[in-house]
């Protein structure tokens, strides 16, 4: 399970490059939203799996023993709530961006550098 | 008084000064000078007890973890040169107070002279090696912004700036030098340095502690080949000449070499390095002074050439060669600044300083005519000024070299002929000869001008006539310090008949005949300058500089692109080579791979993810690849929920959703999207791109098949109902356990809303 | 015997599922697709949801089950409505057989908002 | 309890700012009130833990490892200081520098959200909780630089979040590997275990990603091109407070990470980033020389210096890295000092650019002296820090024998000179060009404001000794880790 | 924890369910990639949301643990929201 | 007194019409499944308008989604008037049996819950 | 011109999503939810009525300002820490009453769900910005 979690976590890595090595600006924010997920996916797996204990107490003996780690969990909960919100603002840095500029073609940046 | 108070004052003074400078008005540059004179006068109540070869030392504590301490060190040799600095400072003063009067910014200048005399007097004084240093490089600056005092002029910018450049690089070589040479001591105590070479002469840090003082010594004290600077700082106004530049600023990196001459000095390396680097510049400045015409321009290469003189000297080392270094390096602060003060007062009432537009000022201006005559006669080495002491020991030290001595004697009969050339052109083709036309008619120069060039020339003729009472004991003691192992040699005018006197004699000669046939003398030196140092080295350095910016901007258009997705690459690219690398570095991973484990249905999800990743890396549709993002959201939740993670599961389904209907907003806005990348960019892109997954991917592998500790989360599960009273034990991390983490997510989540908040807010007053 | 029911409810709804992903597939335009879409798989997870229920006959079990469905039937008609008016304004190719159009028919008579532009044609749906 | 202060404050007046966002009079007066308080507030924890040592607390009464933990060593307290102190600056300059819309639409709260996220990197004991701190910091600074939406500063911007972003998912990504196998995220327990291991085969691997996204925050080589490509956007006050804060936070971070983790292959890392370090040093100071604008020069300034700050910690002897963090305090005083004085000449003459400035050493001789000193000090002019920062630096490189970074440090040090002294020469010495625009009032504020920081960097090269002092005992808590880690679990 | 040994016939039917709904995932998949409308490519977004229902009550079968309902209810919930904002985006286009 | 009883009659009434919703929608679904599972089409399928009565928001929309819930009819659109739905349709073999059928089995149950 | 049958889904789902998500909230801290996924439910709820009626009629329809909602929810959970701070505790130490103990509606209120109370208002807060922001025509 671990091998194929990790190819899946490594494409994700490997398509949200490509997708931010692209001229158009809106790919690049795609791209930062798919490194979002492979990362979350990444914490999750790296920490290890466990299948069917989800982590609520219910007053069962040795539960805890079983129980998938809640912590891991935590941690993207908090990652994943962060990047909606930096993943917002930049959504609207393109929008302000297409605005203001008139182009959504990143090579368009390289002036005036 | 002592000298960390004379110091403090003088830096208060040079604070001070641009705002009092117009209040004093012409009494600013005497009064200013009472601060040296009080100095001078504690110097001499301490003379008695430095003559008696004792040391005067103060210290306080400035960085005691490192153990550097703000040191003073008074000895002979220091009190000495304290005495000149102070003395010609003085003068400098009451004569910059006054040939400054028609110029804007005297206040700073003045302001920025009294800082140099403070930094001077403190290179002099130091008893720490970074206590030197740092006065070191206040030098370097003040002077930086003395000869950049006609700003508006870009030859001043330039010169200024070289000057700093090369006594910046120097400085820099120096700091390096001096730590070096304090690390086998573990201090930087002059007087723990200086009291054993022991510890540096027996360390692999000698040489290159000495080649890196050598630099700061060499690019200080104008030596070949970074001399250059010194004739282009004569942009800078002629007290500025007169008191750094021939004076004592140049003589920085001689009183250096002088007072690391017991620790540094006397091996194999020092004697061959100084004499030769001192030579070349001798004979280089005194041949370029020839052809020169402006009379601050010859005065600046006769300084170069008396630098080299004096590296030359200390660098033979023999108990002559000591002797005659301290007594030129006098003979020629004497002479030189009353040169440079008498130039600008020339300058002044001609309105020129082209020796070739000069002539027969003597009916005007006899009393200047006499000073600059005598200050010549003390540089041609001619009884009875102290210059001709200077020069009999030069040749006598010399004479005794103990290497290459018939070479150096050559050179130093060469040296000494040009300088009486130069003497007998600047007093008798100046003062006397045809009278050129001048734009208003000269006169002597007013008192406060030639207060300092009369009184040094005088005292030049009073050490030269009682040499043995008067120039002997400041020598005596300054030799103990400098060689500790030699005695003073006598002094005297008169030395009987011998080589020496025949060397005099033929300089006098060879001078003169020079004089006499200087016509062809120019011409031809002039053919030679122009056959083979028709480039000047500062147009070298402008040439070099230029390059170098030349250089900067074409890497910096090389790197910093602009191009946004270059970045974006080279990030990636050397984040998956150094990641790669530290892969290859460690143990293989050994996989179990058991097919049972993989449920067909989560192959299948994964396969989903895959295949929607992919097709949103390939389509040309945005709406297609949001469509796919929305399909990933959704299978990741099938995994979260494969292993346990409800309410990751939930969150992301929604975020997902969230996610999906902001961009569509925004898509809603932007425009199509035609262009597209060659194939030859896409592979590039690609194999960066399965770089970075791969390495992601071996990472995960790595840390899913190893466990080092037991993870800490099994506190979480057994005190979340019990003592955080939460079953949802995930919650309760979130709320309880780690709710600084929360906290500060909904920061980031009200940060970002303020954001976009803020740029919405603004674009719209754009608009209106 | 509840095991049977259960199973039997969970497979039932499970080839519902799998019928109207068939019908995805099969089905020729993007209506009939949204018809086998917005049903069969609702009906699914219905039955499927029941079987939920019956194996665990717990009262949250049974309103979370109960939020799903109405939830379900609430919202998923919705999508589909928005998706389906859309496809009609992008006058999204039509399958054969079609007997009337009485939405394009008000459209025409200016009753019904339909955008309609020279470009319809030639819209590429990929680029978009 | 004061520990937990320097993020709830920010957070607090944040919170404030918001609610009166509208009142802009009320915004100034406010902010610089609060950012006395933060200032004044981490001096006095300075005091403290210089006095009593580490100071810890527990948050949510959860012990150790388990719970967040904050941490103030004195590495911790003098960032805090340092930071607290720029801001109070950049907050008195603000007022009088950037215009009335930016001010009411959320830059006052903006800062003190910066100013939270810098805080709590500085002071947390917990790495994913160091990363929810980045992003607070990193948020607030895209908000910051993309304030205004000129199009310069929107493209800018771009850049900068994207490169932030990838930086970032470094960092979670390298805290998801690194939990994988320790199974911890607080730090002192994670360095605690890593040296208790026998061997540990792929923590490498996590660290250097974790290496990677520092380096892109404090912009080393190969990794800082979104620095210079943004940093010369927005409204200099803006880059001013950047300059001074938020690089630094890469470095800090770096050192406190290379002193925790740094366990296994020390030779490797150590090799590895002195090559990365003098690469730094070199590149930047070569780009800066080549640019005429002068917020450009001082941004690739900014890259070149944190080569000097890498090179002492990796060094890692006491005096090393004493010095590596005095050199970071010279640095973040003076280089605020220069953006603001560069600010000022902009307010002066309205232009950035060398080509169109000049004359201003006679019209503002004292705006002159705002600029040169701390110019100098960068440029290593003794007596003021960035010599003595250079010195120790050297000192340190050459005890320690690593000859070649430190010989690379000095001759680095000749170009920071040039690139200084060529604004000097140009913008200051220059005669004033022909069609330059009617010089403008300079705001009263701002220059005190930048009055006070030169003062600062000033004093701060006069108590040299004090100051040294202070960063020796941080230096000799960080190279001894064990010190940290006993602070924090109570163990041996 | 449904095993084959406990339960035989309902373990099955969870098995041959997945199996169902494995296939129309990818029956979905190929009408994802194969479109030919966009409208026919947004819909498949709809039918994986019902298929993850679907997967959902497996694993709740499966795990005996119902509280992945919830999960359901989120999908049920607000998923047909992003056919809103595509819709709504097309809608635009075509006015365009 | 009498708002209970028409209360309880309304929760009779939705029983009712879940059951025979519930029986429509597995007859409706086995036909659409068969002919999906089945080569051959008996698809006739069209747009069709449909005007409706209903006065309460909540009895439209509860009508429009039961409509589209229906196999083989999905409500496509509605006028702003509210006075007239369009209905995707797939087997219109009888266009006003189609109407009817909507109108008075679902359309009339639906009121008397919801008006 | 938007569509009819979208506006009165919105209009009937709104209050509908208000409430579950204040469920949501509750219940966080036993069963599957929180602030966060009560938070996004809320802003969706909005959202979704936005994408009906456009963004000036929803902004007409709450009488709060979103920033202002993020900002009190965001002082609210800083706030939530203090209480412990009265009692001795480090900062953020969670502080509990139990509500009609030993009865069957026993309810147990602690300074956490108050911290969850924050989070929940800034994240719809939050969204219900962008929302606006990028919708607005
Ligand atoms: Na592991
Ligand atoms: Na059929």
């Amino acid at each position: 399970m671990l091998l194929l979690l990790a190819v899946l976590i490594g494409v994700l890595y490997g398509s949200a490059v490509y997708l931010l090595l692209r001229r158009n600006i809106f790919k690049l924010v795609l791209g930062l939203i798919f490194l979002g997920y492979a990362t979350n996916l990444l914490l999750f797996v790296a920490s290890g799996l466990t299948s069917g204990y989800p982590a609520f107490i219910r007053n069962l003996e040795g539960e805890t023993a079983t129980m998938s780690d809640p912590l891991p969990q935590a941690l993207i909960l908090t990652a994943i709530v962060i990047g909606l919100g930096v993943t917002a603002f930049a959504l609207v840095l393109v929008y302000r961006f297409y605005s203001v500029t008139g182009t959504v073609d990143l090579d368009e940046l390289s002036e005036n550098e | 008084m002592n000298s960390g108070l004379l110091i403090g004052l003088l830096l208060l003074l040079s604070f001070l000064a641009p705002f009092t400078r117009r209040y004093l008005n012409n009494l600013a540059g005497p009064l200013y000078a009472i601060v040296p004179v009080a100095g001078i006068i504690y110097y001499l109540r301490a003379l008695p007890v430095i003559l008696k070869g004792e040391v005067i030392t103060e210290s306080y504590k400035w960085i005691p973890v490192y153990d550097i301490n703000l040191s003073f060190y008074i000895d002979g040799f220091g009190i000495l040169f304290s005495l000149l600095i102070l003395g010609i400072g003085a003068f400098i003063l009451i004569y910059a107070g006054k040939y400054m009067v028609p110029y804007p910014m005297k206040g700073r200048f003045m302001g920025y002279l009294i800082l140099f005399m403070a930094a001077m007097l403190g290179i002099v004084v130091s008893g720490n090696l970074i206590t030197m240093f740092v006065f070191w490089e206040l030098t370097s600056i003040s002077s930086y912004l003395l000869i950049g005092y006609h700003h508006e002029k870009p030859e001043a910018r330039t010169a200024a700036l070289q000057a700093l450049l090369i006594t910046g690089f120097g400085g820099l070589a120096l700091l390096g030098g001096f730590v070096l040479l304090g690390l086998p001591y573990g201090t930087y105590e002059l007087s723990t340095i200086l009291a054993d070479p022991e510890p540096i002469r027996s360390s692999v840090l000698y040489l290159p502690a000495l080649i890196l003082i050598l630099l700061g010594a060499f690019t200080k004290s104008a030596q070949f080949p970074f001399h250059f600077w010194l004739p282009g700082a004569m942009t800078a106004p002629s007290p500025v000449s007169a008191f750094l530049h021939s004076a004592t600023m140049v003589k920085a990196g001689v009183f250096l070499l002088a007072r690391l001459n017991p620790v540094m000095g006397d091996t194999q390396i020092w004697h061959i390095l100084l004499t030769t680097f001192g030579t070349v510049t001798m004979v280089m400045g005194a041949w370029f002074s020839i052809t020169q015409t402006d009379l601050k321009k010859i005065l600046a290469y006769t300084t170069v050439s008396a630098l080299g003189t004096l590296v030359l000297l200390i660098g033979t080392g023999t108990q002559y060669a000591i002797n005659a270094a301290i007594i030129f390096l006098l003979v020629h602060a004497l002479y030189k600044g009353t040169l440079f003060m008498m130039a600008g007062n020339i300058e002044k009432m001609t309105g020129t300083r082209d020796i070739t537009k000069l002539g027969g000022l003597f009916k005007e201006m006899p009393v200047a005519a006499i000073v600059m005559s005598l200050a010549l006669v003390s540089m041609a080495g001619i009884p009875p000024m102290l210059g001709f002491v200077g020069k009999e020991l030069i040749y006598e030290a010399t004479s005794l070299a103990p290497t290459s001595r018939y070479l150096i004697l050559l050179a130093a009969f060469f040296t000494n002929s040009v300088l009486v050339f130069l003497s007998l052109r600047l007093s008798l083709d100046v003062f006397w000869g045809k009278r050129s036309d001048y734009q208003k008619k000269p006169f002597d120069p007013y008192v406060a001008l030639m207060a300092g060039p009369v009184v040094l020339v005088l005292l030049s003729l009073l050490l030269g006539l009682f040499p043995a009472n008067l120039a002997a004991p400041l020598t005596a003691m300054a030799i103990t310090s400098v060689s500790p192992g030699h005695v003073a040699v006598g002094l005297k005018l008169w030395h009987g008949f011998n080589l020496v006197l025949l060397l005099s004699a033929l300089t006098l000669f060879t001078g003169y005949f020079m004089y006499r046939y200087k016509r062809m003398i120019l011409e031809h030196s002039g053919s030679i300058n122009l056959r083979y140092f028709a480039r000047e080295f500062s147009n070298g350095f402008v040439a070099a500089v230029d390059g170098f910016l030349h250089f900067t901007k074409k890497q910096t258009s090389r790197i910093q692109h602009g191009y946004h997705r270059f970045y974006l690459m080279t990030v990636f690219a050397v984040a998956s080579v150094l990641v790669w690398v530290m892969i290859w570095r460690a143990d293989p991973i050994i996989l179990e791979l058991n097919f049972a484990d993989m449920p067909l249905n989560l192959v299948a999800v994964v396969v989903l993810i895959i295949a929607a990743a992919l097709s949103a890396v390939i389509s040309h549709s945005r709406v297609i690849a949001l469509v796919a993002m929305g399909v990933i959201g959704f299978g990741i939740s099938i995994i979260f929920i494969a292993f346990s993670g409800v309410d990751l599961a939930i969150t992301m389904i929604m975020v997902e959703v969230l996610m999906v209907i902001l961009a569509m907003a925004v898509l809603y806005h932007l425009p199509k999207y035609a262009k597209y990348s060659e194939s030859g960019a896409r592979m590039r892109d690609g194999l960066v791109a399965s770089l970075v997954g791969a390495f992601m991917m071996v990472l995960v592998l790595q840390a899913g098949t190893t466990q080092m500790s037991e993870p800490i989360s099994s506190f979480f599960k057994e005190a979340s109902y019990s003592e955080a009273f939460g079953r949802n034990v995930v919650n309760v991390i979130l709320v309880d356990f780690r709710a600084l983490d929360t906290l500060g997510e909904i920061s980031v989540i009200a940060i970002a809303a303020l954001g976009i908040f803020s740029m919405i807010k603004l674009s719209k007053r754009k608009e209106i | 015997m509840m095991e049977w029911i259960v199973s039997i409810l969970l497979i039932s709804g499970a080839l519902f599922m799998l019928v109207a992903a068939i019908g995805v597939v099969k089905l020729q335009d993007v209506y009939m697709r949204m018809h086998a879409i917005t049903k069969a798989a609702s009906l699914g997870a219905i039955l499927m949801l029941a079987a939920v229920v019956l194996w665990h006959p717990q009262w949250i079990v049974a309103i979370e089950a109960l939020m799903v469905v109405l939830f379900v039937i609430l919202t998923a008609p919705i999508g589909a409505h928005m998706l389906a008016r859309v496809s009609h304004h992008m006058k999204v190719p039509i399958g054969q057989g079609y007997i009337m159009d009485e939405l394009q028919d008000a459209i025409d008579r200016n009753e019904m908002d339909g955008t309609v532009s020279d470009e319809d044609k030639a819209i590429d749906a990929d680029k978009l | 309890m004061i520990l937990v202060l320097p993020i709830m404050l920010p957070l607090l007046f944040m919170v404030a700012l918001i609610f009166t966002r509208r009142w802009l009079a009320f915004q100034q007066v406010f902010s610089l009130i609060a950012s006395f308080a933060l200032t004044f507030l981490s001096a006095l924890l300075l005091a403290e833990v210089s006095r009593k040592g580490i100071m810890t607390l527990q948050l949510g009464g959860w012990p150790a490892p388990y719970g967040i933990t904050l941490v103030v060593d004195l590495l911790s307290a003098i960032m805090l200081t340092t930071t607290s102190f720029v801001a109070l600056v950049v907050m008195i300059y603000s007022p009088g520098f950037i215009d009335k819309e930016r001010q009411t639409a959320g830059y006052y709260p903006l800062v003190f959200g910066l100013l939270m996220g810098v805080n709590g990197a500085f002071i947390t004991g917990d790495i994913f909780n160091m990363y929810v701190w980045y992003e607070v910091m990193l948020t607030s600074s895209f908000v910051l630089i993309a304030l205004g939406g000129s199009a310069e500063q929107l493209r800018g911007s771009v850049k900068y979040v994207t490169i932030s972003f990838v930086a970032s998912i470094f960092f979670v990504s390298a805290i998801g590997i690194m939990y994988g196998q320790a199974g911890t995220l607080n730090m002192a327990d994670l360095a605690y275990k890593m040296r208790s291991w026998e061997e540990m085969p792929y923590m490498n691997s996590a660290l250097m990603l974790f290496f990677i996204a520092f380096s892109i925050k404090a912009a080393l080589f190969p990794f800082f091109f979104w620095l210079p490509a943004s940093y010369h956007t927005p409204p200099v006050a803006i880059t001013a407070l950047f300059a001074g804060t938020l690089t630094k936070v890469g470095i800090y971070t770096m050192m406190r990470f290379y002193s925790l983790f740094v366990v296994e292959d020390v030779m490797f890392w150590k090799i590895f980033l002195l090559v990365i370090a003098g690469l730094t040093m070199t590149v930047g100071v070569l780009m800066a020389a080549s640019q005429f604008d002068i917020r450009k020069i001082l941004s690739f300034h900014i890259i070149s210096q944190v080569g000097y700050m890498v090179m002492g910690l990796v060094i890692f002897t006491p005096q090393a890295v004493a010095a590596a963090i005095y050199f970071t305090v010279h640095n973040m005083l003076s280089k605020t000092g220069t953006f603001l004085a560069g600010g000022l000449v902009y307010q002066r003459s309205g232009s950035y650019d060398l080509k169109y400035l000049g004359g201003l050493y006679k019209s503002m001789p004292f705006l002159a002296l705002l600029f040169f000193v701390p110019a100098m000090s960068l440029a290593g002019i003794p007596p003021l820090p960035g010599f003595f920062g250079k010195l120790f630096l050297v000192k340190g490189g050459f005890a320690a024998g690593d000859y070649l970074i430190t010989g690379v440090a000095i001759a680095v040090g000749l170009f920071t000179l040039f690139s200084m002294v060529k604004i000097w020469n140009e913008a200051y010495w220059k005669s004033e060009p022909e069609n330059m625009p009617a010089p403008s009032r300079v705001s009263n504020l701002t220059l005190a404001a930048s009055s006070l920081l030169v003062l600062a960097v000033i004093l701060l090269g006069v108590f040299v000794g004090p100051v040294m002092k202070i960063t020796h005992e941080a230096a000799v808590q960080l190279t001894d880790p064990l010190i940290y880690i006993q602070a924090v679990l109570g163990k041996q | 924890m449904i095993q084959p040994d406990t339960y035989p016939v309902l373990s099955f039917a969870v098995y041959f369910s997945f199996a169902c709904l494995t296939i129309s995932l990818f029956a979905g998949l190929y009408r994802l990639l194969t479109g030919p409308s966009l409208p026919d490519r947004i819909v498949v977004m709809d039918l994986i949301a019902s298929l993850v229902i679907g997967l959902i009550i497996n694993y709740v079968m499966l795990t005996g643990q119902p509280v992945f309902l919830n999960v359901a209810v989120a999908i049920a919930l607000l998923v047909f929201m992003g056919n809103i904002a595509f819709a709504k985006y097309l809608k635009r286009r075509v006015q365009q | 007194m009498l708002k209970i009883f028409t209360f309880l009659l309304r929760i009779f009434r939705l029983i009712l019409f879940i059951g025979y919703y519930l029986k429509e929608l597995v007859v409706s679904s086995l036909y659409v499944a068969y002919d999906i599972i089945t080569p051959k089409d008996l698809m006739r399928p069209g747009f069709v308008e449909v005007p409706i009565d209903l006065k309460n928001e909540t009895a439209v929309i509860a009508l429009v989604n039961l409509i589209s819930m229906t196999p083989g009819s999905l409500t496509v659109d509605m006028s702003p008037d509210k006075k007239k739905i369009y209905i995707h349709a797939m087997y219109l073999f009888d266009k006003d049996a189609f109407i009817r059928k909507i109108k008075n089995e679902l359309e009339d149950r639906i009121r008397l819950i919801f008006d | 011109m938007e569509s009819v049958i979208l506006q009165i889904a919105a209009r009937h789902m709104r209050p509908i999503l208000i409430v579950l998500s204040l469920v949501v909230l509750y219940r966080g801290h036993n069963e599957p939810g929180g602030g966060f996924i009560g938070g996004l439910m809320l802003g969706a709820a909005f959202i979704l009525y936005a994408m009906a009626f456009g963004v000036s009629k929803t902004q007409k329809s709450i009488s709060f300002s979103p920033v202002t909602m993020t900002a009190l929810g965001l002082l609210i959970a800083l706030l939530s820490g203090v209480p412990a701070l009265f009692s001795g505790s480090p900062f953020m130490t969670g502080e509990w009453i139990t509500l009609f103990q030993h009865t069957v509606v026993e309810l147990k209120l602690g300074t956490p769900l108050l911290f969850d109370v924050g989070v929940y208002l800034t994240v719809a807060g939050m969204l219900m910005l962008v929302m606006f922001s990028i919708m607005e025509d």
